[in-house]
């Protein structure tokens, strides 16, 4: 089967909608079928991966721990939008550590997160052959 | 009355829609995706002046899942939904901005 | 106090559900009647009996039926809107009946009724909350 | 029965979401409660009364035409938000006729429509006792 | 060309199933193949074979049946998530068994199935289109 | 590319983001409640060079149900749904702004 580049993009805070959770367990399976996949965190997505969610008042499970498991599905391409983090006065510290060891540098510990410029994101994009919206 | 705001004022309009309408008499709970309002950002401004009239809630559940409990923009009262049940049952009529 | 609510989006897909949930939970613990749910838009779809939810998720809809809100004969007060669930595959035995639909899927914890039942809630409860998408 | 103040908030775009229609009909039931009944379209809930819909190119129902009957129902107000017309291109003539005859002035064709600044809307909304909004 | 379509969102509530219902219909008039459409998130609420839309409205249901989309086995392209139908009560008579729930509620014109079928679908279509909110 | 918004930019910030990443080769089709975008209004400028460009398309059905087939800005193509599938076929990848 020919690979194909994915991109899964990702543009809504989680738990106020069950796309960020329902566009997780989509990568968790694409992890499966050996594509190339990258995963984009624009806009409100960013808060998808920021560090220190508690979801004990309101209710609903947690899932932001599962994208720590990414990285055991040789899924380490996370992009994310500079100017949505400065935007929402965030930056790459609020960011929870999501890792992947690399088999080409004697498995060292790299992180798949990668902030980038929307010139870097349009670059991106324009690769790509398939792009699940959420 | 209690207007609630439900959405990131990033994502949508709704918490402008809100404030070009609310009166001197009202108050806001920000809920949901909407607890992104009252984060400390490019857009604090919208609530600057009501937050520090005391005018601006949010729902702690909301604020603390989201991840931004230590990232709130200045005079941002949180509540809980014992809290939000007392903003409905003091402020009247209630208008949810969807 | 007695208040009523309105919810506009169904289970999962928003958090509207979970939010009217926390609150009415919330409500009733501090004293107050929850005097009628009703559902309406997408909202229908959280009477279903049929979810399966994972197992380490909530139960959107047992949530709703446990926190069971009845009127004083004792019916449920958490309605659906008969025209929004018909036009969304949400049916009670009498109305599966009526349309020929073989099989029914409304949790008895529910009771599907007209729109007329959300404009008297909201003339006879004190507050009314809406929570939508 | 007491007689409440019953405010509609429309603020969406018809055909897009069902939010337009699904109001509609609980508007139109609401008649028969008689209560005080106002409609608000603002943002793009002004594209609701837009004149000249014309759906047949989406294959979905034309309802528009629905909004000229709640003269019937005695509901005749509907305020709609001189900014969100202004900020889209729009004026009070691209609005359709919607109309009622007033009891108190020997039956007379009225417009149903009151174009309000936000002030006016800000005054009109602290009147209410319930608002529905969709 | 191939084409696959994911729809986000269920019936009525949103435009997403009627633009992308045009869109399909308009492809095979063309002369182009729909590979498959998978309705993931609400979009599984397209399969329910219970739906009763009003005699003066459009049904959503029974055009996407209408349009055929299959297989060269013969098997249905119209498929809904797994994941997401059992989380909001859209189960076939499998599931319903494996579950224990007494009754199913899906159009056999629709067939339930993996994620694993979204990502075949982009991998095996030129074109993959999303219709959602 | 074609990017694909079914969302107003008065309510919503999907064009905008589209926008922020677009490329020179890419092409915008509006559908849905996105076809706002292409009327004659406060935020048209946001799609003008572009649409002098002419890489701008709005689905025809979805402008004359919205009652804005007069109102156009500028340049904006109109394509029925077969249009829409030219446009999936030649473009090559398609990006839904939801």
């Amino acid at each position: 089967m020919a690979t194909k580049k994915f991109m899964y993009l990702n543009r809504k805070a989680p738990y106020g909608t069950v796309y960020a959770l329902e566009s997780l367990e989509v990568v968790l399976i694409a992890a499966a079928f050996e594509q190339d996949v990258s995963l984009a965190f624009i806009d409100d997505g960013v808060y998808q991966i920021i560090a220190g969610q508690n979801t004990d008042g309101i209710g609903m499970k947690n899932f932001s721990k599962t994208y720590n498991a990414l990285g055991d599905y040789d899924i380490n391409k996370l992009y994310v939008s500079e100017q949505s983090l400065s935007e929402r006065g965030l930056s790459e510290a609020d960011i929870m550590p999501i890792v992947y060891e690399d088999e080409d540098d004697d498995w060292a510990e790299k992180s798949s997160i990668k902030i980038v410029s929307n010139a870097e994101l349009t670059k991106i994009m324009a690769e790509q052959d398939v792009c699940l919206s959420f | 009355m209690l207007h609630t705001v439900n959405k990131s004022s990033f994502e949508r309009n709704s918490l402008q829609s809100c404030l070009d309408i609310i009166d001197e008499k009202s108050v806001i709970l920000l809920l949901e995706d909407g607890v992104i309002c009252a984060a400390d950002n490019t857009k604090s401004s919208m609530l600057a002046q009501l937050a520090a009239d005391g005018k601006v809630f949010a729902l702690k559940g909301d604020v603390e899942a989201r991840g931004i409990s230590a990232k709130l923009a200045e005079n941002i009262q949180l509540v809980d939904y014992s809290g939000f049940v007392d903003l409905v049952v003091e402020h009247g009529t209630a208008v949810s901005w969807l | 106090m007695k208040i009523a609510i309105q919810i506009n989006e169904g289970p999962y897909q928003h958090q509207a559900s979970d939010s009217a949930y926390q609150f009415a939970k919330a409500a009733i613990a501090k004293g107050h009647e929850i005097f009628r749910v009703f559902f309406y838009h997408d909202g229908v779809n959280n009477a279903s009996a049929f979810t399966v939810p994972p197992q380490d998720d909530r139960n959107v809809i047992n949530q709703w039926a446990e926190l069971g809100i009845k009127n004083a004969d004792g019916e449920p007060e958490l309605v659906i809107c008969i025209a929004a669930a018909l036009r969304r595959g949400m049916l009670d035995e009498s109305e599966a009946g009526k349309n020929g639909i073989t099989g029914n899927n409304i949790n008895p914890a529910f009771r599907i009724s007209g729109l007329g039942q959300l404009i008297e809630a909201g003339i006879q409860a004190e507050r009314l909350v809406v929570f939508g998408d």
